[in-house]
């Protein structure tokens, strides 16, 4: 299931009922991402007040559904989650939750980093952080394209 | 013909989205970026590192020797940075 | 942060309050156990009506914080946890959670992991499977000791 | 010297822990599970597959040839699968 949203989301709720009920599950692994209070630009860490995520209605919840059907393919899931809100967020809030339930662990951890390094490179949100000296938006980072390769990741068009 | 824009792409080029009729000269994503950076500087800058530009074409990730068509949701916009 | 118990625990409760008010958080990886319904026995698989954790109190505990020393040693962890229950309990039921809070995901998942292969091998809880055919004590299984050994798990001492 | 059994080696010996005074005679971890077998049934069956079995002296896990004292907590199990 995804779900993109501006509001806030409860884990504990979330986790209750996503894979409710079903006794053939051995472990749930989750993440949840998270607005850090610190931004690195120019090599110099900045104070983030608020953090902006825009992101392109429509084709957001098209590329969620695919990674998620692409992880139920890999893995033998029997349930997996993707929350992704967009919208005006401070340090602290919620930004993204994905969980993973499988009768095994390594399953369920392995669709879970999966889910999160693909929608990383693939789910188009873009983050506007504004700092103490002004706003940027945040640049896609080497490390986020290496996480999602390990998976095999194609090449970003472009 | 729709077109968005997302990010600092928007931010540049001052709209989020805007419906055009597509020239008969261009077929291309490639076309319809040389097309709009001669429509004035905003586009110009938006599209000046044409490389880190992603480009999607009725909501899928295209190259941008990918075809348009008057009837196309095209999209341009920075690398992703969401999760 | 390490509890051993009986009673069951709150997910949602425990996710919101073991790094509750630090923002240079970036993402918190958690995973949690469950008893599943089926157990594979010789081969074919039976059905659990309850599954008896047994432990070593003292040395449990010991354990678990020695685990979870070795995972803030390894990785920049803003928070850890990890919650095992002990008893008797049904198919459904959470056996044990944990969780990493870190600035960077990897960091999260890869700690969360390793809690989770380290103290398969090492935390002394032996589970005892009552099934439709009578109740036999869960083997250890090799795939558990290949996923410690990725960490650079010593060998188990014997 | 406290002696623990856990799991199936519990089962098998029918206590989950006895004290006793160790004998002049033992001083390793594998003395002692010699001389346990040499008690009875129960202790031969728990211990008849010794190479699996683990041990543990006070709390902390052990090679077959660590020593051991009369105040040690000595602890005999099966191979863990917790979590």
């Amino acid at each position: 299931m995804i779900r993109v949203q501006e509001e806030d989301f409860d884990i504990g709720a979330e986790l209750a009922t996503f894979c409710a009920g079903d006794t053939s599950i051995g472990g749930v692994a989750s993440f949840t991402g998270l607005v850090r209070d610190m931004a690195p630009i120019d090599g110099s860490a900045r104070t983030i007040k608020t953090m902006t995520l825009e992101h392109y209605p429509g084709m957001t919840e098209k590329k969620l559904a695919e990674i998620e059907a692409e992880a139920n393919k890999r893995w033998p899931l029997a349930a997996s989650l993707i929350i992704h809100r967009y919208g005006t967020l401070a340090p602290g809030d919620q930004i993204v939750f994905v969980a993973c339930a499988s009768a095994h662990r390594q399953a369920a951890f392995d669709a879970c980093q999966f889910l999160m390094d693909w929608l990383k490179t693939d789910a188009p949100f873009w983050k506007l952080e504004d700092t103490d000296t002004g706003g940027a938006w945040v640049e896609a980072r080497d490390s986020d394209d290496k996480a999602a390769a390990r998976w095999g990741k194609p090449e970003t068009a472009s | 013909m729709k077109i968005l824009y997302f990010a600092w792409m928007r931010q540049r080029i001052g709209a989020s989205n805007e419906d055009m009729d597509l020239p008969d000269s261009v077929n291309t994503v490639d076309g319809l970026v040389d097309w709009l950076i001669a429509r004035g500087d905003g586009y110009a800058q938006a599209f000046a590192k044409r490389e880190v530009i992603r480009a999607a074409v009725n909501q899928e990730y295209v190259q941008f020797d990918h075809a348009v068509t008057n009837g196309d949701e095209i999209a341009f916009f920075p690398p992703v940075t969401g999760g």
